[in-house]
């Protein structure tokens, strides 16, 4: 008997982000839902992760409930198989040891390029100024394979980014290259509260390639500002599962600070 | 694009003829640190955020003592950063992570501060190269973002490979402040835990402060090389600063204060900024005034209870 | 002039296909490591010198696998290089410093072995380029020198001063050893004391063989991560080899067998190196065949006796 | 009442070398004689100087009696005030924290050139081959004063190294600058076995400033290939004090290992 879920945006793109990853790969782990995704997966679905961060943490195993805003204390770093600098970090990234890349945006468009620095205005004079690169740069640079992380809001998927940030491909095929970028790096998969893209193996652009359980690939489609390549079989991701929800609320973040958002519901 | 550089041979002229290689008693206050060795104009960097490990107690002086023009260096500034434009200290900032609350990004909107990009590897590696002596390091990421074209990174090809390369320029700062757990009269200091750029801001820096939650004897640090951070020959002063990183954390000594953190994140325009400076900063005479009277015995002990993660820290 | 250099995007397509992230059991021996981990034709790096903390037992077992057309990067060499070359193991050598003996000296006025000079500092600033994946890293030295004229270092001028700079190209050995004092089954390591460049050489090299004086829980590197020297996902074989720097020092373990290192001293043509190759190392087994035979459980306990300086490695 | 004092040649280079360095300064040590004169002066002349192992000691206080050959050992980095490794060793000494560097040749030239790699022949096919430059290149280019350790012989003293290991001026007044060696670092002074050189300040040639006791600068002059300036005023240097042997010969290496030499004789 269909049964119905409930869960926010945020717990759903934790969830998607924590079942893309394989075992036995390493994890460059961004600041803020990028940690609790690397929690999430290892505890659930691929334990041998381990995850890197630029503080110079390698192999951390965070304590649970998930502390936030401190990726440098002892509860984040807790249990690293070794405690390093950030120039160290990059190394382990730039010499081709992190698989997987993982980061949020304010900003993607359709070659993965991201934008977290400003929206509006221009660099010297921005409307909104925000955060800016920390070390994103460097992850979308360095690691093999890049998960974006971003909300389903359509101004936030956008045909030119007002500023690369942390560079996906470009202006296209051979582009991160021709620029010196390391080879066969770039974007993997952008994980929206909707839906999963990847990107085109030969044109590099962002592809449709599943979407949440009751929606359409057009009503995804519709609320971004350019419009992406659909995969020739746009396959259906199902809702939270118990245990990710479980663990999400009970053991990862009980005070609901990171996984609170906007309601949604699907069929289990 | 404006950036902070120093010919290699005069920083180290500088370091030739003014950083003394003797052992001698560094200890003074935070005050007589601050005023003796941050100029206004300078550059200042410091090691890990304003949440961790962060030299909180030297912020707050800098501030009491009104230094103006200030180019701070930061890779993670949540709060430091707002309460250094708020304040008229800081007028450029290089990022980084310029971290969070409205105020900040509100003061980059309106032109009081100008922040530079140079990302959190860039910006390590350029006090990376500044400690090592040579102009420029190498690297392969900024390339083909607009990081690099509004900073000062240039691209040349590689000789070896043709490759196009990043190259970003030496950063020898002013100052340095680093917030340590141990550190003796002398200057020798060790820091538990990650760090992010701790020895090659020491060696980079013209000057460097470093502030201590405790004093241990100098023989300590002969005892258990390994585990020195900095040497003591590299540091100007030493200032003994208990709860230093407050509101943020120590790692294994106490933990962030959240609700004070939440009063720093709601600031969003100058009234609130004025009020801020001045119950905690201009009100009170030092850091030892303000824990007594804005943070408390009981809320230390709290704050110190809850760091019960000590593996690994020593 | 030669030398030996891979494309960064090479080196990481190598550590993307062929370097495990999985923490499984790679204990083996050293017959094991080395046969399967060491081609002819290989490029070898290993941390510090013969005499303290050198990987002399895997010296040993690629000269007694005869291995051929090495090519070794050797910071300090007293012994091995004159070992390899005197096995018909070594045909080139990057120093370092190509210390002492009258054998490997006349090896190289006989061209029997093609030595490259990079000095000690290029060497490791080569590996510490190939550890952070650019082709190159810049230097203030070897200007000026004949080493930069028979090296394949360039000077360019620096873009922000003009000034000219050296560029030494990245190292990417084929295999690096590390002979450490502690290693857990996974290829975690941990190294007390100073080393030259223990970490840059394992993220340097396609393949890592870590032997170790003692096997310790792995556990023991996740409560201790400040002490970690190289993490197991670097390192393709641990080899469990006490006595393995023999006759060098183990700092805090064993001292030197200054007795067995004057007789390696004493090698001045092939006979005497033929004699010392068989006794030592072709007429053993292995590593533990040469302790018992030739070495023996009183000299290795005088040894032991002898390291009375423990302070500060742990 | 002069009194006749009995030494090596050794024991005298190392007195003079100890003799030299002023207090609170640091001071890069190469391999074997430089340790010991480290270890004597700090013993006799100046307690506050730092010392630094390109193996990465920082501020190591040897144990006595010295031990040979093993700089990296226990005995040798025994109480640094830091261990690292070597490239960080030589960023101490690239930005400008080494005061003082002292390094052995095989040959010397009248800039202060030195070669320890080969003597006759080419560098492809050498005559002798030596060790050549560990780090003595890093030591002569970063270092503020490089002191040049080199026992009196004729062949030692050349018009040209065969071979620039590590760099004294190079070609004259301005050519390090020229080079990209850091400015206002050079060679200071040459210990020989009978006498004391430094650089002129202006053409940067070896001067003859002092010999020992009961020898000439004509004798100093008449053994080397070249003639080197020679000061207005040659001074007189005593022979190794008592104190100086004594410490020499009884604490630092009573095995005489490293202090035998040439038997040499001078008036106390």
């Amino acid at each position: 008997m269909p049964r119905k879920v409930e869960f926010t945006d945020t717990e759903f793109m934790i969830a998607q982000g924590a079942r893309l990853l394989e075992d036995g790969k390493t994890f460059f782990v961004g600041w803020g839902i990028p940690q609790i995704v690397a929690i999430l997966e290892q505890k659930l679905y691929v334990p041998n992760v381990e995850q890197l961060f630029e503080c110079g943490a390698v192999g951390p195993q965070s304590v649970l409930p998930f502390v936030r805003g401190t990726m440098g204390g002892p509860q984040n770093t807790y249990r690293s198989l070794q405690w390093l600098n950030m120039n160290w970090a990059f190394s382990y990234s730039a010499s081709g040891y992190m698989d997987y890349g993982m980061l949020g945006a304010l900003q993607v468009d359709p070659y993965g390029n991201i934008n977290s620095t400003y929206l509006g205005g221009t660099f010297e004079k921005p409307e909104r100024r925000f955060a800016g690169s920390g070390g994103g740069n460097q992850v979308a640079s360095h690691c093999w394979r890049t998960v974006v992380i971003i909300k389903h809001e359509g101004r936030r998927f956008v045909p030119k980014v007002e500023f690369i940030t942390s560079p996906g491909y470009l202006t296209g095929p051979g582009a991160r290259e021709k620029a010196g970028l390391p080879k066969d790096t770039g974007p993997y998969r952008v994980v929206t509260s909707k839906a999963l893209f990847g990107f085109d193996e030969r044109t590099k652009e962002m592809t449709l390639l599943s979407v949440l359980r009751g929606i359409t690939p057009e009503e995804v489609v519709k609320e971004m500002a350019f419009r992406p390549r659909i995969a020739e079989t746009v396959t259906e991701i199902h809702p939270p599962t118990e245990d990710e929800l479980r663990l999400l609320r009970e053991e990862i973040d009980p005070s609901r600070i990171i996984i609170r958002g906007e309601k949604m519901t699907a069929i289990a | 694009m404006e950036y902070r550089f120093e010919h290699p041979d005069e920083f180290r002229a500088f370091v030739r003829d003014r950083k003394s290689r003797k052992p001698f008693d560094k200890i003074c206050t935070a005050k007589e640190a601050v005023s003796r060795f941050v100029a206004d104009g300078d550059y200042i960097v410091y090691d890990f955020s304003s949440l961790t490990r962060g030299p909180q107690s030297l912020i707050r002086e800098v501030i009491r003592q009104k230094k103006k023009d200030l180019w701070i260096g930061a890779e993670f500034t949540l709060h430091e950063s707002a309460l250094l434009t708020g304040a008229g200290c800081a007028t450029r900032i290089d990022v980084g992570f310029l971290g969070y609350g409205n105020y900040i990004g509100q003061a980059v909107c309106d032109g009081r501060v100008k922040v530079y990009e140079w990302t959190n590897g860039g910006l390590a590696l350029r006090i990376l190269a500044g400690a090592r002596g040579v102009p420029f390091l190498p690297t392969r990421d900024l390339l083909g973002s607009d990081n690099l074209s509004v900073s000062a990174a240039k691209v040349i090809p590689d000789p070896y490979t043709g490759l196009p390369v990043c190259l970003v320029p030496a950063l020898n700062p002013d100052v340095a402040f680093l917030h340590v757990h141990q550190a003796d009269i002398h200057g020798d200091a060790r820091i538990f835990g990650t760090n992010l750029f701790a020895l090659e801001a020491a060696l980079a820096s013209r000057r460097v402060i470093v502030s201590a939650e405790e004093i241990v004897e100098p023989d300590e640090f002969r005892k258990d090389p390994m585990r020195t951070t900095i040497p003591y020959f590299l540091v100007d002063a030493v200032v003994h600063a208990p709860f230093g990183a407050y509101p943020g954390a120590m790692p294994a000594r106490y933990e962030i204060d959240l609700e004070h953190v939440d009063r720093l994140n709601g600031i969003r325009n100058d009234d609130q900024m004025r009020k801020y400076l001045d119950e905690n900063i201009y009100s009170v005479a030092d850091h030892e005034e303000f824990l007594d009277k804005r943070v408390g015995a009981r809320r230390m002990k709290e704050l110190r209870r809850k760091a019960s993660i000590t593996e690994g820290y020593r």
